[in-house]
């Protein structure tokens, strides 16, 4: 059986219509008045994926969903005295096989950082395990970077395989898809399409390396956090970097590694559901305590707080690994155009803290 | 007159809040059903002291969740227990009124309207035409869950 | 401090700069590139630190911007004597994403403006497009390209691109439609929120900011959920909050990530406070918002 | 001697309608005669119709408003934004007109009739108002080369010149004094006329002519008691009551009046120093051969002492 | 929470048309309701036992009553839960007999629709917060605005009461309009010998502080705590000093001064004492006139005062007082007739208004007391009068009566008829207004006993013939027009608020109506309040009124602060907006809207701005609670959780 598979670019529909009909498929498309914009959403046939540009939301949700039940309840009264009640409690964890199709590698990064949260310490969140057991990554290699990129400044790089199950190469005339694991079989079978060519796949190997070899972003921001813990006082480099910040959570909701949620029931007469929701750290209410203290007041505190989590704690307690997968997302939505990468590299001593 | 028994099963989905005044309209449904003025069932009514006191979303509220109509009835215009609440609410829920269809709600599902303590028969009367324009509209779109 | 805008990570996206000293003043910069209203930062307890009692704060302000400042120092929130208010007249600034979208730009070495044309050069060539072309929604419907309110004027006052019978004709074309396609545009656009809360902090008369009621539990408007309905409540909230207040900067659609069109929900309520009340906002900073006051002899309701 | 300063130029559309083309003829010549000294040129609306006058709005006044309607719409065309009538009843007939216009309900009616592009950026004055408030007295007194100093001479407004007082927007309704002020600056003296409103009797005339008999005669009578020695008017059907008819008067009432009644225009023109004939003077029921002799020895005694002055 | 529902049959009202048992048997369902019955009158003593007994043994912390219309029972139940140790807030009632069972037959519709307003009235309770009213201590003085009639009446009636009374007036003197009069009816009793004795009791009345030429600058606090501050106008005479004996006065060289206290037909000196009953006595100088401010010299003033009590330096004084209650009488002004034109528009000297009139009348006035002609000084033959003139008409803006003129005319040409017997009298009326006690008597004198004429109809136009007026009018009743010729036209000139009214209700927080009167607080009910707390109204401020309708006011207001000052505190309602700090952001809102100026702002000590709701001020609309943005300010025992409660019931 072949590891690889030709789908000329006409013949994208039929091979999506097939991988739908079995499982869930999730596929990059345009959205908005102006279609500047992309999201994921689940192929339907007919659904139009758009793969040559990054989408404005990563799959996120589609592995932690924005909002998720995580079990329901329902008060029940004693009979005899309506006093007295009973709790039941209902959890159900759906999670079909599913395949993400024409993710980045900077999207699939992030889940390499949720793997480590979610599962990797004694503790497993049932909820994230059993989707990402169910879920397959057919991963393109990035042909597309604009100024926001730096993929390869967090130790990644625009053709970066890792957590992907198979890798999609667009050639002139359609992509090669490669099964680059062994439970990516069944999917690249499922798929059907062409059997390569030899120039075909001369041509996808050649961009391959060609990619590899890209340098996307400037610099090193792998190894900051020693910079961030002596910048962590100085308030008036966080003022001098981040004032024109203007607190909403753009930013952490369309980052690939950003995993913060909230857990909250919600209530109506004697049944609920408690549900698991994205939280943002640039949020007042992400810290405010009951007490009405709030440990992070300012704007300046929660920025930090970001940049902190990102290239100083993360890589402190999971061996080296930066929370920060390099799509630029965040600098890309940002109402301010604030870039993430320079608070970063002049967290350094000697740069210029007011520029 | 019972207008709920004569239109059978489609009565029991139809779902009217109503927030009345303290001092004139819920006076005015009390003195409609002191005079046993008979009115339509569907509607539900949340006593405010004032018409001041209903923040336009209080309507928007339950016409997104999927309530059928929302009535608001206060003092007069001028005869207001705090002199003025009324005449804010009127600029406000008139705005709203002129705001729901654009997003594409039935404005129809929405009234404002002044009911003094003694109009026993005007009430009913609003009631009535409020019930029927809701009946002939039909249940809100966005069910309720 | 002078409040302006400077060149952000690339040529084409500007970022706010807070000028602290005369050393300062070379990063500001002005062209169709500052897309930011920044009147923003003077409220909802941004500035840090606070202004001091009778120091002055510099803004650079746009037609559509000094309307905003208008509004706050109607509503007591600004004071006219801390402001120093260097007015720019604008001719429209421009839809980035747009013009990335379509051009297919990406590694941009430099933009210049070239009289009607932005010129941008990326690693390849230069590339010429007119200005015109990728105004954004908010600019075409200009009636206000000149500061209301000003110390200082920085260039020639112009003339406004709309007429202002023509200001609302993207609400007219909405309302064109039937109540139910209306529905079904406003379901297919809203359900894409997000809840990033990014419309709200950066408009500059969402005064609530951290104590928005779309957050609070305190009273408790909104769920965590993220289905329909709770996003049309939390775009009612947003724009009843603004209705005869909102001054149409557009911001909010402007920052939007999920590029729903949500300043045209409150142009919808500017119209009806304009039909109803007679009433357009930030104009006047004697004025009173309509919905804060009343009318006995009410006409026209 | 005050210099002579020359206004600047002003041009309005110009509505004369039927009185002045045919009974009241020396109004629309006296007016233009005026308007010229004043430096505002009068353009004739090209091709005008009749505003209708009491039969039209009478029958319908959606037509009233229509043909003045048509009036208003070809002087807008041409460019303008003032039309000027001395007719108050042509002026009645083209406020008319603008206000059906700007009636919501009734707008669309009105253009259907009309059936010619109109915006309704025209306002229509009286010549008065002309004067009063465009020109203002103070050009009109400079103007003035033979002033009328020794003439005693009321002003008699009649109903329609500042009422309806929020229809016609001009003047005090009461006691209106825009021509006061005008004859004063010719250097009349005014006395204080308690009837300078008072009905004339107005299309009764015609119909009941005692009733008019018996206004006018009040009127003229009260003229007579303040000391005038005539009655100046800028109304066509005023001027053909008090002038035209003080036979009739005289009969009801067994007087003798014989009290000259000029249009202002008239007035203005004499001290101007316009010749009388060019301001159709000589049209007159009741003639004025009196007051212009006492004008003539005014002038001449003016002269005299300017010659001994010299 | 632990909840009782009691579901009223109120004997076959409620049973009849909706399952009572069934709307108990589901409220059993309902979050956190432990308790749930039927009972026949639950309003009757054993109805209200049945609960008390349930609260304790069920140990019940909310109880839901569905019955009748709470505006019937509510007290009732509160306090019943009361005493069995409820906090009576903690308590709801659903209307299922008004709203259901009364209004319709269909009995399936009616069950389903109590059960539903039962749940909404147990959610919203659950929402529920015990609340406490709390006291505000009173400062037992008052001030009172305007020294008229209706302000001395309630002066002297708070002083007789005891309390300490701050009166303030604009003018020189006390005793307003009614100290211009000469008689009054239907008595015709000399006006200054009926005031004249009110007047001085007020200038020996120990616990009455006078500021005469004095205007209210600020106001602010509330009921029980206001703060004020009075601006002493300079008179440039120490008033502790002067002695009224008048030696300045007559020997001041500037004459041509104005008298408005003569309604302007005479002149005044430059320094004056108003009238010779004036309190206090005091001499004033009017410094436009003065030949000191005008010309630099002169002093003639200063050298001659016996006292030297003349001041040419003297300032405005701003004084403090804190009261708990305020009176306003501020009274009226006279319209002001020239705007009818064809009445001459005030070009005619003998075209009068009433009140000149009743000046010329005066013994004390400027012909002293003999009917004169203005123009000339000779007497008058022929005199008109004229009713309705800026009254019942709409064309200049007054559509009100003034209430009083029909009976002053009659008054003076009573009077007329008195002083010239020859006179002929004329009344043009459009009808007599003439309600009060021996009022409608008196007309009829008028008419019959002193031989006026009474002409119905409007006067269209008068105008002068020779030397006299000629009055042109109709005659409705005959259907003629008419035309009299007279020596001396009277105006029954109406009344209008006063003039600067609507700034002084700004600093009061009371509203006043288009024309400028204030607005009472119920047009029936509550004619001397207004919807501030702690602030009341006497006289013709609040609408056109007459002599005993202005002293009956100024006792009533009188009343009212005494009511309130019999306690030591005011208890306040606890349904009132609350604010809470941690989400106020500051942007006052509701201070702009809020009816009733029970919100003020405050600073914390971090800087920030919250508002603050003064409690004991608060009416409870909830105005400011709509208003705000973050709904930081809520109203109790109707916030947005409670309300929201209801809804969800309904439609989440």
């Amino acid at each position: 059986m072949s590891r690889a598979i030709f789908i000329p670019r006409d013949g994208l529909h039929p091979v999506l219509d097939r991988l739908s009909a079995e499982m869930d498929v999730w596929v990059p498309v345009a959205s908005g008045p102006q279609k500047c914009g992309g999201e994921f959403v689940r192929y339907v046939p007919g659904t139009v994926p758009v793969l040559e540009r990054q989408s404005t939301t990563p799959p996120k949700r589609i592995l932690l969903p924005q909002v998720e039940s995580l079990l329901s309840y329902a008060y029940v009264k004693d009979p005899e005295d309506a006093s007295r009640v009973k709790i039941n409690l209902q959890a159900e964890i759906a999670a079909k096989p599913t395949v993400v199709f024409g993710a980045r590698p900077c999207d699939v990064r992030g889940f390499l950082l949720f793997d480590r949260v979610f599962t990797g310490g004694p503790f497993q969140d049932e909820y994230y395990r059993k989707r990402r057991e169910n879920t397959f990554f057919a991963t393109l290699v990035c042909r597309q970077w604009d100024a926001a990129c730096f993929c390869s400044s967090v130790g990644s790089g625009p053709a970066d395989m890792e957590g992907s199950d198979l890798r999609l190469t667009p050639l002139e005339d359609g992509f090669l898809v490669e099964a680059i694991n062994r439970r990516a079989h069944p999917i690249l079978k499922l798929m059907g399409g062409e059997q390569p060519t030899k120039t075909q796949l001369e041509a996808a190997e050649n961009l391959q390396k060609e990619t590899t070899e890209e340098q996307v972003g400037t610099g090193d921001l792998t190894h900051s956090g020693d910079d961030f813990r002596g910048r962590f006082e100085d308030l008036e480099y966080w003022r001098s970097m981040v004032s024109q910040c203007i607190s909403c959570g753009v930013c952490t909701f369309v980052c690939p590694t950003c995993y913060c949620f909230s857990i909250t029931d919600e209530m109506q007469g004697l049944e609920g559901e408690r549900l698991r929701s994205w939280d943002s750290c640039m949020f007042y209410q992400y810290t405010l305590e009951a007490s009405g203290h709030n440990p992070r007041p300012s704007k300046f505190e929660r920025y930090r707080n970001r940049i902190g989590h990102k290239f100083s704690f993360i890589p402190a307690k999971y061996a080296g690994m930066i929370g920060c997968c390099g799509c630029g997302r965040c600098i890309r939505s940002c109402p301010v155009s604030i870039d993430i990468r320079k608070v970063v590299e002049n967290l350094k001593e000697n740069a210029c803290a007011c520029s | 007159m019972d207008q709920s028994a004569a239109s059978g099963a489609l009565v029991d989905s139809i779902r009217i809040i109503g927030f009345l005044c303290n001092w004139c309209s819920y006076g005015g449904a009390d003195t409609a059903g002191v005079c046993r003025f008979k009115q339509p069932t569907d509607l539900r009514v949340v006593r405010v002291p004032c018409t001041g006191r209903v923040d336009p979303l209080f309507v928007a509220k339950p016409l997104i969740y999927g309530a059928d109509g929302v009535l608001v009835s206060g003092c007069h215009p001028k005869d207001c227990h705090y002199a003025v609440g009324n005449l804010y609410a009127r600029r406000r829920l008139e705005v709203l009124k002129n705001f729901l269809s654009f997003m594409g709600i039935d404005q129809r599902r929405f009234r404002y309207t002044w009911v003094s303590a003694s109009e026993g028969q005007r009430w009913q009367q609003v009631v009535s035409e409020f019930s029927e324009t809701i009946h002939a509209v039909g249940p809100n779109p966005l069910a309720r869950k | 401090m002078v409040i302006g805008w400077g060149t952000g990570y690339d040529p084409l996206h500007v970022t706010p700069v807070f000028l602290r000293g005369l050393e300062d003043v070379s990063r500001l910069i002005w062209n169709p590139l500052c897309v930011q209203n920044l009147t923003g930062y003077l409220v909802k307890g941004a500035l840090t630190p606070p202004l001091e009692e009778g120091k002055k704060i510099g803004i650079c302000v746009r037609g559509c911007d000094s309307r905003s400042l208008v509004a706050l120092i109607q509503e007591k929130l600004l004071s006219r004597e801390s402001l120093h208010i260097f007015g720019i007249p604008c001719r429209g600034t421009l839809d980035v994403r747009r013009l990335m979208n379509e051009s297919g730009l990406s590694q941009i070495r430099s933009v210049t403006i070239q009289g009607d044309h932005l010129v941008v050069q990326n690693d390849e060539e230069a590339h010429r497009f007119p200005l015109e072309r990728f105004l954004a929604r908010r600019c075409l419907r200009c009636r206000h390209p000149n500061p209301v309110i000003y110390d200082e004027l920085v260039y020639q006052p112009i003339t406004p691109r709309t007429a202002p019978e023509d200001a609302y004709r993207d609400v007219e074309a909405m309302e064109a439609r039937s109540l139910q396609e209306r529905h079904l545009f406003w379901s297919s656009e809203l359900d894409r929120c997000i809840r990033c809360y990014a419309c709200r902090n950066a408009c500059p008369l969402c005064i609530c900011q951290d104590r928005c009621i779309a957050e609070t539990r305190e009273p408790r408007w909104l769920t965590q959920r993220v289905n329909l309905p709770e996003k049309f409540l939390y775009h009612f909230i947003h724009a009843l909050h603004l209705a005869g207040r909102c001054t149409e900067c557009g911001e909010c659609e402007r920052v939007c990530p999920m590029e729903i069109p949500v300043t045209l929900i409150k142009e919808k309520l500017n119209q009806i406070t304009r039909d109803l009340l007679h009433y357009e906002a930030g104009l006047d900073p004697e004025a009173l918002p309509p919905l804060l006051t009343y009318n006995p002899n009410e006409a026209g309701i | 001697m005050p210099v002579e300063l020359k206004p600047k130029k002003t041009t309005v559309a110009y509505y004369q309608g039927c009185s002045l083309e045919q009974m009241a003829s020396e109004f629309d010549v006296s007016t233009r005669v005026v308007c010229d000294a004043l430096g505002v040129e009068l353009v004739e609306i090209p091709d005008w119709s009749c505003c209708g006058s009491t039969p039209a709005h009478s029958y319908d006044p959606l037509l009233s408003a229509a043909l003045s309607g048509r009036n208003l719409a070809i002087a807008e065309q041409q460019g303008f934004d003032v039309v000027m009538t001395p007719c108050p009843g042509c002026l009645k007939a083209l406020k008319g007109a603008l206000k059906v216009f700007k009636d919501p309900n009734k707008r669309e009616a009105f253009l259907e009739i009309l059936q010619m592009p109109f915006q309704g950026n025209i306002q229509a004055v009286s010549n008065l108002q002309l004067y009063f408030e465009t020109i203002g007295t103070e050009a009109i007194r400079n103007r003035v080369t033979k002033p009328l100093t020794s003439l005693s001479i009321v002003p008699y407004y009649g109903c329609l010149i500042s009422r309806p007082p929020d229809f016609m927007q001009f003047d005090d309704p009461e006691n209106p004094i825009s021509m006061d002020r005008i004859l004063e600056a010719l250097g009349a003296s005014v006395p204080e006329f308690p009837f300078k409103t008072e009905c004339c009797g107005a299309t009764y005339g015609v119909t009941r002519n005692e009733i008019v008999g018996k206004l006018t005669g009040r009127i003229l009578d009260m003229a007579n008691r303040v000391g005038a020695q005539a009655i100046a008017v800028s109304c066509p059907l005023c001027q053909q009551n008090l002038d035209l008819r003080q036979a009739q008067v005289n009969r009801y009432w067994r007087r003798d009046f014989h009290m000259p009644v000029l249009y202002i225009s008239q007035f203005m023109g004499l001290a101007f120093g316009v010749e009388p004939e060019s301001l159709g003077i000589d049209k007159l029921f009741v003639e004025a051969d009196s007051l212009l002799d006492i004008l003539s020895r005014e002038g001449e005694r003016d002269q005299s002492v300017g010659g001994k002055m010299a | 929470m632990r909840i009782g529902v009691f579901v009223c049959q109120c004997g076959t009202n409620i049973a009849g048309t909706v399952d009572t048992e069934a709307v108990a048997r589901r409220a059993m369902e309902y979050a956190d309701v432990v308790y749930a019955t039927s009972y026949v009158y639950t309003c009757s003593e054993p109805g209200q036992q049945e609960i008390q007994r349930r609260i304790k043994e069920m140990n019940l912390q909310g109880v839901v009553v569905a019955a009748c219309s709470p505006r019937m029972h509510e007290p009732t139940f509160r306090r019943a839960v009361e005493r069995a140790g409820l906090n009576r807030y903690m308590f709801e009632m659903a209307n299922i007999r008004e709203h259901v069972s009364w209004i319709s037959t269909d009995k399936e519709a009616n069950t389903r629709k109590a059960m539903e307003l039962v749940h909404m009235a147990v959610a919203k309770l659950r929402f529920n917060q015990p609340l406490f009213s709390s006291k505000v201590p009173i400062n037992k003085r008052v001030l009172i605005i305007g020294a008229g009639v209706a302000g001395i009446q309630a002066a002297l009636d708070c002083s007789d009461g005891g309390l300490d009374v701050v009166l303030v007036e604009k003018n020189p003197s006390i005793g307003g309009k009614m100290a211009q009069l000469d008689k009054t009816f239907p008595t015709i009793d000399c006006s200054s010998c009926i005031l004249g004795p009110k007047m001085v009791d007020i200038s020996q009345k120990e616990n009455v502080t006078l500021h005469a030429c004095s205007e209210v600058e600020s106001v602010s606090g509330y009921v029980g705590n206001f703060k004020v501050q009075i601006r002493k106008k300079a008179t440039y005479v120490n008033w502790n000093a002067c002695t009224g004996c008048g030696e300045c006065v007559r020997k001041c060289p500037s004459r041509k001064a104005p008298d408005p206290f003569n309604e302007h037909l005479a002149t005044a000196r430059a320094i004056n004492i108003p009238f010779p009953q004036a309190i206090p006595k005091k001499a004033a100088i009017n410094r436009d006139y003065c030949l000191h401010f005008t010309k630099g010299k002169c002093g003639v003033c200063k050298k001659i005062c016996p006292v030297n009590a003349i001041d040419y330096d003297m300032q405005d004084e701003l004084v403090s007082e804190e009261v708990g209650a305020i009176i306003v009488a501020t009274g009226f002004d006279l319209f002001d007739h020239s705007v009818y034109g064809e009445y001459g528009g005030g070009r005619y000297p003998d075209v009068i208004s009433g009140l000149q009139y009743e000046r010329i009348l005066s013994a004390s006035g400027p012909f002293g007391g003999h009917i004169r002609r203005p123009s000339n000084g000779r007497e008058p033959r022929d005199i008109v009068f004229i009713a309705c003139v800026g009254s019942r008409d709409a064309s200049v803006g007054r559509p009100y009566c003034s209430g009083v003129c029909c009976m002053y005319i009659a008054k003076q040409a009573i009077l007329t008829r008195d002083h010239l017997p020859d006179s002929n009298c004329y009344v043009f009326y459009m009808d007599i207004r003439s309600p009060g006690k021996n009022y409608d008597e008196f007309v009829r004198r008028a008419q019959e006993e002193y031989g006026v004429q009474y002409i119905r109809g409007r006067v269209g136009k008068i105008y002068p013939r020779g030397d006299r007026m000629v009055v042109q009018g109709a005659d409705t009743l005959l259907g003629i027009q008419v035309e009299v010729e007279a020596d001396l036209v009277v105006l029954a000139t109406g009344v209008e608020a006063s003039a600067g009214a609507g700034e002084l209700a700004e600093k009061l927080r009371i509203s006043y109506d288009q024309y400028g009167f204030y607005m009472e607080s119920h047009p029936k009910l509550r004619p001397v309040e207004t919807n501030t707390a702690g602030v009341f109204l006497a006289g013709a401020c609040q609408g056109p009124k007459d002599i005993p309708a202005s002293v009956a006011q100024g006792s009533a207001a009188a009343a009212k602060v005494q009511a309130l000052f019999a306690r030591d505190a005011i208890e306040t309602d606890p349904q009132v907006a609350l604010v809470n700090e941690r989400t106020c952001v500051g942007c006052l809102k509701c201070i702009m809207v809020c009816p009733f100026g029970a919100i003020q702002s405050k600073t914390l000590r971090d800087g920030s701005i919250k508002a603050e709701v003064l409690a004991s001020v608060c009416q409870g609309c909830g105005l400011c609670n709509a208003t705000c943005p973050p709904k930081a300010i809520q109203l109790q025992h109707a916030t947005d959780n409670q309300i929201l409660a209801e809804l969800n019931i309904l439609c989440a």
